[in-house]
């Protein structure tokens, strides 16, 4: 195997939960709101981080950001492990990291300065990072413009001047404006109309294509998954439950949650004969999380092992990965 | 022009009033060249630099000058207490350093002498000199104004401090039947309510009906000491030696009876250190220790004076109330002040020589009227007449209120009410006399003793001593006149008719000298008012050898 | 179990809070010299000796930390001491005049919350419209008045002028309106409740209008007038209840206000409460009453404090204090 | 053929804000029939929330009604005194609210909400609400209902106070249900719980709905007929296979064209999805003639000066779209 | 810089404060206010020009007109001083500013130094500090500043300090200012803890921001406005307390204050009431100004509170 581009190592991100005493803070327990999460990345591949709300998707990404400091695990970047250098590196070599990976937020609303012009918010990276070429910067602000579809005008606007759509470009742009090699997208389309969604997407596939970048992808919205990723990544309280290629993991998946994620989708054709796998039960949450495998709860093909013994991440065939002790 | 010298002018900040004409006085020194720095802080700040700023200028530490409302202990003038060069501080309360052989020789007289004429030419002397040198500006004698429930007969006052109180049992109000119930407003709310610890009249305004005097005023008109407890009295030649003859068959309101105990009593309570009475000095001075009287028989005291003074008979007989032995006497020293006598908070039993006992609300007294209690939050305390007192009550009233009301709206509006009947005169009412209408308050004057002026620290070197003045600078020994002439400068600077009408509603008459305007003692002939004239001030200066 | 914790966190907070508030005073207090020469010192013929027994006796002898722990101590066993210019218990004092306080206080708290409750249930179910416009305009104006310059004209009109209130203190010492104590009582007590009423239900008004209009937009609201529930219970019943817990934090600090400036209240109406008693104890540096007087007044607005927070979790079940 | 049990004919409420007024609904017909599941699908912004509120006149300030009727079993809504609405309100026609986190009010326990409903519209007491709600709490699929009655919507998950919300909307049997985004903020697994709970509960008590979402899926799979609304309009109303098979609206096979399907193989050479350019129009001065002229790949000039109407190309199927068979009238 | 991209500029659209502005303009009240404090700062500004009298000027008083109603002379009357009504209320104006806008700028100074660090760095120290404005918003404001007056007043007796002008002014701004923050505070923090996790403070984060830049470039000025709208309330409360402690005369004696001309006055109410009401009605003008001027920015920088 190449070296990947990204290689998470049983990264894990646990929140203490604190309770007041009379005088002091006390820790009771821990949110594993990521825990023990590997998977690897390759260049120019999309990655879809799938599950449902507060599984732990963002909090993963923000991890690997160090936006969060994890709490254990590593996270290596072009082969180098770049957790110690957020830590205590030289500023420039952050700033390299910085460089090759960046972040896209899944609310546009919130990603973008209100007080700043979208050419200042673009401005900003370049002034970060190429402080002593300013005089290209007019040209690369509006090359980035461009880049995402919007006019060098623009530049000029606030971002509450802009719709959903055309904010999330610029927060796109800004992404961009470092020449990242990989961008993790926290459900980009998720809060824009559905007629909006598409151009988006459509702007990500152009944009991976044209810059050759790689893509960890975050969602719940498994049809958008379906449309940009390359492999897919399924996560349940905190945990990764399978990874396989986009086709394998749709054909055939193995988890009995998989599974049932793909069939609560509602397909838009009346006529789809729909087997449903029903779910039992709520989503459980990370600070209650059972033992043993912790889809047993819901899942219908629980065996008794399922309660006591926590399933392995194992290979089940090229590229797909399951946790399971019964698999469908 | 520069000015000719800064000086530091404090201003009591308690009294709306005395900040308005401590402003216009600052302004008009400034108007005849002097550099004024004035500042309204409480009497806290003031009174420890005059007590122990030992006679240093502002800037040390001590006071250069300040405004002050002042009066003299007893009705007949005694400046012989304040301005002798004898009695400064520490020791006494010649606070402003008065020193000025003229006036220490005519306060001797005024003490010591037996004989009248010579004491009324002393006060003349003293009144002269003062005229002459202004050891201190007088502004004005302001009089006291009040106004009356118009149905309230037999109402008289005055401001004499501290024998000044209401007198209900001398009242009659009109259409009341003959079970009255009289009410009274006092400005402020009285500290300890045992007479030896208070000279003012917030607190003689209460315990005055409840106790009596062995001589007492007849009435405020004609200001002549009638026997009181006391039925009459004896001295020897030479003024030192005092035989007093006390009333028979008084009783104190516990039913214990009067005797000549009660008075050396109260004497030794007072002089006794332990009890901290504010009295104690003065006393002291009059009668110099416990060795000087005796009780020599039950209604007879003996007393032997190391000198003559006229504060025996004017001050000590005259406005110091008596104290009944049986009572307070086991009472420890240091908690009397906080005991129910002082309080009239609650009640408590005193136990008569005959073994009864008497619930008390308050002190125990010989005077007409017996104490009830204090209700805080009415701020009133309650007084039921004596029937046992040893004088006749003259008038219907036989419940009193005493009440607590601040501002001078709100005893306004009290009066309106209906709610009291009188007022003390320190609600200041005069600039509001024309709001009251003839329906529900009658408006009164009489007489003041009181007057306000700016004092001078007199060691002072500009205008104390003098030394520091052009004048005093070249020829040293006309020091004490340049400083002379700086004061009357001053003195001519302010406009005292005008702050009489502006201020104090046209209620009160231009200061001279300190001496009562109403005291028979005051020369009116002699003592004209001391005109504004600017231009005269100037010329003053310029005799201090200032240059304008 | 979580309410205990927080309420035993809350009283040891208090009790720090009052430790402070009392070291600093009393340090400044102390700061100016002995408090009784200060005092004495304005009187004539006071001599050293005086001072000294005098001292002694309130027990301002030692070194100023001797006499705070001596204060403390006796603090613990709720004597306050005793004051200095009336000689009376300071906790005594503090007592009657505590009542007299909470008498006007408490009332008008009261009413401007029922008042506020009122004018901003017409306003906010009327937005936009004019009475809303009247109520925004009215309490904005109410809001902005000085409350004590308020107090002045109103004792002109209806005491001066014509005559129907009393303008001053809380009893009247004789001629009681119709001959009992209670009525006279309340009458006094109308003008200085209703200045500290005005004044407060145009600060809640305020904010309770801008909170019911936040509240009627809520989907619950929407959700409970979809069930067909009467406008006046979706209103009184849903909305209000929700719209008074962001105001509630504000009635325990105005609680505070309103005690914190009684000093000014009760000089207008010259009412016996705590707020004169407090400028007395000042101007006359009466140190037990002023450390007294201030102790109280902040254990006053810390259990005002507690007791919204209380409130609180009575009212809205979301919130669990821990 | 009966009346439908509910029918809107030019519905327009206009929001008065201070910039001017915003047509949020402009002109709105759609109808339902009894039993029957009309899915009303449009953007965000389209006016699905505004006209649905609009039907038992709940729209908030400052929002009028400026025209239209409401027929709901052959009365006015519109018209009627507010009294008499109360009476339809939560017993004839009940709502079920997009958010399940804030319909419910949260200082109140869940069986005092729904138990204050009974008794007002129902006038049961205390136990007989109670039992009825036990039974309501049961058939919404909610396991333990006894000790759910006496907890506070914020201690239930979102799944749960979603069904505590249509159970409410139950209570009193309604025959019409307003469904607004029942589903749009909850996780997929529990979206399906709740739609497969929906469709149940329509077929044992065979109501009526209206169900209104964003999500093209979701009408595929519930309704009968569906609606398309764009910018305060009606585009195009069919039959759901119909609607899904043949679309006339551009803007309504733009939609369905441009999500991206789960049923869908992607990989290989890199496909783009259609898109719609553009953005909707604003509503505060919304365009003379079709709202959606200005992205619409097949507009003509007439287009953008004549507003089309509503016209019934086919049996059941009726579209606005000039181009597509409908009428207009010159703006 | 921004020049540099001028070529293809259209006109600068309106930036945020601009529209701040377009939304405060239409709002009556906020204009209002706007209107109101215009004129308390113009006449602060031009006191000293256009006041017919010198403020401290008693000359009326020995024309024996002290206390006379509105006259020609005297447009609103003279005072129980002697003072010209008129040109002490206008006076007045400074004095209230220096109050107001003193203590609020110690306040949000203090407040936004203290609230931001709690917010932004959380845990102990935001604990800590929040305890801290905690215990400054329990402590009866009113009754400490008249303590502190009173007892500051016999302190600097004698010391060096008592020779500053304006002493007790100062002190009362300054313990104003000390008790003002912790609303302040507990705004900012609320603020900090909102921005320092705000999508684009994150985004700045990964893109490589120092934490200066985090701090002044886009948490600071994106807090600013809540801030603003405090301070403005702030500012009118101030005044008002400040007229409190004068009322009770415990102000400064030298100082031309509105609170002060009331102390003086209000008990000739009934004869005078120029006296009174003029220095009442400069309050309430003033204070009604910053309270709409307050509601007004609240309308146009914070519109999720309005919506
Ligand atoms: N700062 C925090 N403190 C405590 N717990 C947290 C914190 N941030 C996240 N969590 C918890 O961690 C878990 C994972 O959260 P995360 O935001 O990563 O989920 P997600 O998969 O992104 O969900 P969504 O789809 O809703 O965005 C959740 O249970 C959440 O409650
Ligand atoms: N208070 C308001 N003031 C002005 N316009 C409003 C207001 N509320 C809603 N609108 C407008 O009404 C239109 C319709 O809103 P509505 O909530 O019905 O949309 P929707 O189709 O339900 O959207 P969503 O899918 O986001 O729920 C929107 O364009 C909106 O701008
Ligand atoms: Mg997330
Ligand atoms: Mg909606």
């Amino acid at each position: 195997m190449s070296a990947a581009l990204l290689e998470v190592e049983n990264l894990s991100k646990h929140y203490p939960v604190l309770r007041r005493g009379i005088l002091l803070q006390r820790q009771t327990a821990a949110i594993r709101a990521v825990d023990d999460v590997s998977f690897r990345l390759q260049a120019g591949e999309t990655l879809g981080l799938v599950g449902e709300s507060g599984c732990g998707k963002t909090t993963t990404a923000r991890a690997i950001l160090n936006l969060v400091t994890p709490s254990s695990g590593a996270v290596r970047f072009e082969g180098r492990d770049i957790l110690p250098v957020f830590r205590k590196g030289e500023r420039s070599e952050v700033l390299g990291i910085r460089r090759g990976l960046q972040y896209v937020f899944q609310d546009p609303y919130l990603s973008l300065n209100p007080r700043w012009t979208i050419g200042e918010t673009l401005r900003e990276p370049l002034r970060i990072h190429w402080p002593e070429r300013e005089a290209e910067w007019p040209t690369r602000i509006d090359a980035l413009l461009r880049m995402v579809g919007l006019e060098p005008q623009h530049a000029w606007r606030y971002p509450h001047e802009f719709s959903g759509g055309q904010r999330q470009r610029v927060g796109i742009a800004r992404a961009l404006a470092v020449e990242p090699r990989l961008l993790i997208l926290d459900e980009p389309v998720s809060s824009l109309d559905i007629s909006v969604r598409a151009q988006i997407l459509n702007l990500l596939a152009e944009l991976q294509d044209g810059l050759g970048l790689a893509y960890l992808y975050i969602s719940h919205d498994l049809s958008s998954v379906r449309f940009i990723s390359t492999h897919v990544a399924v996560m349940y309280l905190g945990k990764l439950v399978e990874m396989a290629p986009v086709d394998a993991l749709f054909a055939a998946a193995g988890h009995h949650y998989t599974r049932a994620l793909l069939s609560a989708i509602p397909v838009p054709d009346p006529g789809a004969a729909q087997s449903r796998i029903h779910l039992q039960g709520e989503v459980p949450s990370a600070l209650r999380r059972p033992t043993g495998c912790p889809f047993h709860p819901r899942c219908a093909a629980a065996l008794p092992v399922c309660r006591s013994e926590e399933p392995a991440l194992i290979d089940i065939g090229p590229g797909h990965r399951l946790a399971c002790h019964n698999p469908a | 022009a520069p000015p000719f010298f800064k000086l530091y002018l404090m201003i009591p900040n308690n009294q709306p009033a005395r900040m308005i004409w401590g402003n216009l006085a600052a302004q008009q020194m400034q108007r005849i060249g002097i550099d004024v720095v004035s500042s309204l802080v409480p009497f806290t700040v003031i009174a420890p630099r005059r007590s122990r700023g030992e006679g240093k200028t502002h800037v040390d530490g001590g006071w250069d000058c300040y405004l002050e409302r002042y009066y003299y202990n007893a009705i007949k003038p005694t400046p012989n207490t304040l301005y002798h060069s004898r009695l400064m501080p520490p020791g006494g309360e010649n606070y402003y350093y008065v020193n000025d052989p003229e006036i220490d020789k005519a306060l001797d007289v005024i003490s010591n002498t037996l004989d009248e004429s010579a004491r009324q030419a002393a006060y003349r002397d003293f009144e002269r000199r003062w005229y002459d040198i202004q050891p201190m500006t007088i502004l004005f004698y302001p009089q006291d104004v009040i106004a009356v429930n118009p149905k309230l007969k037999g109402f008289d006052a005055t401001t004499f401090n501290p024998v000044f109180f209401p007198q209900p049992e001398k009242w009659t109000i009109e259409g009341a039947g003959r079970n009255a119930t009289a009410a009274f407003a006092s400005w402020a709310q009285p500290a300890t309510l045992i007479p030896m610890y208070s000279t003012g009249y917030t607190e003689s305004n209460v315990f005055g009906p409840v106790y009596n005097r062995l001589y007492e005023y007849e009435s405020w008109e004609t200001k002549k000491l009638v026997p009181g407890l006391a039925t009459d009295h004896s001295v020897s030649s030479d003024g030192k030696n005092w035989v007093i003859t006390l009333r028979q068959g008084v009783k104190w309101h516990s039913g214990e009876e009067f005797t000549a105990a009660d008075v050396k009593f109260t004497w030794d309570t007072i002089l006794n250190a332990a009890y901290g009475s504010q009295l104690r000095a003065g006393v002291m001075q009059v009668l110099g220790g416990t060795e000087s009287y005796r009780a020599s028989g039950k209604y007879e005291i003996s007393v032997t004076l190391p000198q003559p003074s006229m504060l025996f008979l004017d001050w000590l007989l005259g406005a110091m109330a008596i104290m009944p032995e049986h009572a307070y006497k086991d009472i420890r020293p240091e908690a009397l002040r906080g005991h129910i006598a002082s309080t009239w908070l609650g009640s408590y039993t005193v136990k008569t020589s005959d073994g009864k006992s008497f619930t008390a609300r308050g002190g125990v007294g010989t005077g007409p009227w017996i104490p009830q209690g204090y209700d805080p939050s009415r701020k009133a305390y309650k007084y039921a007449r004596n029937p046992n007192y040893w004088k006749p009550h003259t008038g219907n009233v036989t419940t009193y209120y005493l009440v607590n009301i601040q501002g001078t709206d709100s005893v306004l509006s009290a009066l309106k009410a209906g709610e009291i009947d009188a007022h003390d005169p320190m609600y200041d009412i005069g600039p509001l006399a024309n709001t009251i209408d003839p329906s529900w308050g009658k408006v009164q004057t009489f007489d003041s003793f009181k007057w306000q002026h700016i004092c001078y620290n007199l060691k002072h070197p500009v205008f104390g001593t003098g030394v520091e003045t052009p004048l005093g600078k070249q020829d040293p020994s006309r020091a004490a006149e340049a400083a002379a002439f700086i004061r009357k400068a001053i003195s001519h600077a302010i406009p005292r008719e005008q702050i009489v009408k502006e201020i104090a509603g046209g209620y009160g008459v231009p200061g001279t000298v300190p001496m009562p305007y109403t005291a028979p003692e005051y020369d009116h002939e002699m003592l004209k008012p001391i005109a504004y004239d600017l231009d005269l001030a100037r010329q003053y200066m310029e005799k201090a050898g200032y240059k304008y | 179990m979580g309410m205990l914790n927080y309420i035993a966190r809350r009283l040891l907070f208090s009790l720090a809070l009052l430790l402070g508030v009392s070291v600093i005073l009393f340090a400044l207090i102390n700061a100016i010299g002995n408090p009784i020469e200060i005092l004495l010192a304005e009187r004539p013929g006071v001599t050293e000796e005086i001072i000294q027994s005098v001292s002694q006796y309130y027990g301002l002898d030692g070194s100023v930390t001797d006499r705070y722990f001596t204060w403390l101590g006796n603090l613990l066993r709720l004597d306050f001491g005793t004051s200095i210019i009336y000689n009376q218990p300071v906790g005594d004092m503090l007592w009657t005049f505590g009542l007299e306080t909470l008498k006007i206080q408490i009332p008008g708290i009261l009413l401007a919350l029922a008042l506020a409750v009122g004018a901003s249930v017409l306003a906010a179910t009327r937005q936009y419209s004019r009475i809303d416009f009247g109520v925004i305009s009215g309490a904005m104006l109410g809001h902005s008045l000085p409350g004590f310059f308020f107090g002045i004209i109103l004792i002109l009109i209806f005491s001066y002028w014509l005559g129907w209130l009393p303008s001053y203190g809380a009893y009247s010492t004789r001629n009681l309106l119709w001959d009992s104590e209670l009525a006279d009582g309340l009458w006094h007590m109308v003008l200085p409740v209703g200045m500290l009423a005005f004044f407060n239900t145009a600060t809640l008004t305020l904010l309770l209008r801008s909170s019911l209009v936040d509240v009627l937009r809520q989907d619950y609201i929407t959700a409970a007038r979809a069930s067909g529930l009467p406008e006046r219970r979706v209103v009184m019943g849903h909305a209000l209840r929700n719209a008074v817990i962001p105001v509630l934090t504000y009635l325990g600090i105005l609680f505070g206000l309103m005690l914190g400036t009684a000093p000014v209240t009760e000089t207008v109406f010259t009412w016996p409460g705590l707020g004169a008693l407090y400028i007395m104890a000042i101007q006359q540096l009466d140190y037990p009453l002023i450390m007294g007087e201030t102790m109280i007044i902040t254990v006053m607005l810390v259990g005002a404090t507690l007791l919204t927070d209380i409130a609180y979790v009575a009212i809205d079940p979301r919130i669990r204090l821990g | 053929m009966a009346p439908p049990l509910l029918s809107v004919e030019g519905l327009q409420v206009q929001f008065h804000t201070r910039d001017g007024i915003v047509r949020a609904v402009d002109g709105v017909d759609y109808s339902v029939g009894r039993g029957e599941t009309l899915g009303i699908v449009g953007e965000s912004g389209s006016g699905k929330t505004v006209s649905s509120l609009a039907l038992l006149r709940l729209v908030p300030p400052p929002a009028r009604i400026a025209a239209g009727r409401v027929m709901f079993e052959g009365e006015d809504l519109l018209a009627k005194p507010e009294r008499e609405l109360g009476a339809i309100r939560g017993r004839r026609i009940a709502m079920v609210f997009q958010n399940p986190a804030t319909s419910l009010n949260p200082i109140y326990s869940i069986g005092s909400q729904l138990g204050e409903i009974l008794r007002w519209h129902e006038k049961l007491d205390r136990a007989a609400a109670e039992a009825r709600i036990l039974s309501l709490l049961d058939l919404v699929g909610i396991t333990d209902p006894a000790t759910r009655l006496r907890q506070y919507p914020h201690e239930l998950s979102g799944g749960m106070k979603q069904r505590i919300g249509i159970a409410r909307a139950l209570l009193c049997n309604p025959a019409l249900l307003l469904a607004d985004e029942p589903t749009t903020a909850l996780d997929v697994t529990i979206q399906a719980q709740i739609l497969d709970l929906l469709a149940d509960l329509r077929q044992r008590l065979g109501m009526a709905m209206v169900l209104v979402t964003h999500d093209m899926g979701v009408v595929a799979r519930m309704a009968d007929r569906i609606t398309v609304m764009y910018a305060g309009r009606v585009c195009e109303t069919a039959s759901a296979a119909t609607l899904f098979s043949a679309p006339r609206h551009p803007y309504t096979r733009a939609l369905l064209e441009s999500m991206p399907r789960i049923d869908h193989r992607y990989t290989g050479p890199r496909q783009l999805l259609p898109t719609i350019a553009g953005r909707p129009p604003g509503l505060l001065n919304p365009p003379a003639g079709c709202r959606f002229a200005a992205r619409c790949p097949e507009a003509m000039a007439e287009c953008r000066t004549t507003l089309p109407v509503e016209t019934v190309v086919a049996p059941g199927h009726s579209v606005s779209c000039i181009r597509h068979g409908s009428q207009g009238i010159a703006a | 810089m921004e020049g540099s991209i001028a070529l293809a500029a259209p006109p600068r659209p309106p930036g945020i404060w601009r529209q701040g502005w377009f939304r405060f303009r239409r709002n009556r009240g906020g204009m209002l206010g706007l209107v109101l404090v215009g004129l308390v700062v113009l006449v602060a500004l031009t006191c000293f020009l256009v006041a017919p009298y010198d403020p401290n000027d008693q000359s009326a008083m020995l024309r024996g007109a002290s206390r006379q109603g509105p006259s020609w002379a005297h447009l609103l009357g003279t005072d129980r001083n002697g003072y010209d009504v008129l040109s002490r209320v206008l006076y007045g104006a400074p004095t209230a500013l220096a109050v107001g806008l003193g203590a609020m700028l110690i306040a949000s100074i203090l407040g936004t130094i203290i609230g931001g660090i709690a917010g932004y760095v959380g845990g102990m120290v935001d604990e800590v500090l929040m305890r801290c404005a905690e215990f400054f918003l329990v402590i009866p404001v009113f009754i400490v500043i008249l303590a502190v007056v009173r007892l500051f007043g016999i302190m600097v007796v004698g010391t060096a300090l008592e020779r500053v002008p304006h002493l007790n002014l100062m002190t009362i701004i300054a313990l104003l200012g000390l008790f003002g923050w912790p609303p302040i505070a507990r705004m900012a923090r609320a603020e900090f803890l909102r921005l320092k996790q705000a999508d684009f403070v994150e985004a700045a984060i990964c893109i490589g921001a120092t934490r200066r830049d985090i701090l002044l470039r886009h948490i600071l000025p994106n807090a600013l406005p809540s801030l603003i709208v405090l301070v403005a309330l702030g500012i009118g409360g101030a005044i008002l307390a400040e007229t409190m402690v004068s009322f009770l005369g415990f102000g400064d004696p030298k100082a031309v204050s509105w609170g002060q001309l009331l102390y003086f006055n209000y008990e000739s109410l009934k004869v005078a009431p120029w006296g009174s009401v003029a220095p009442g009605v400069a309050i309430f003008v003033t204070v009604l100004g910053f309270n709409l001027l307050a509601d007004g920015l609240t309308d146009a920088f914070n519109p999720r509170l309005r919506q």
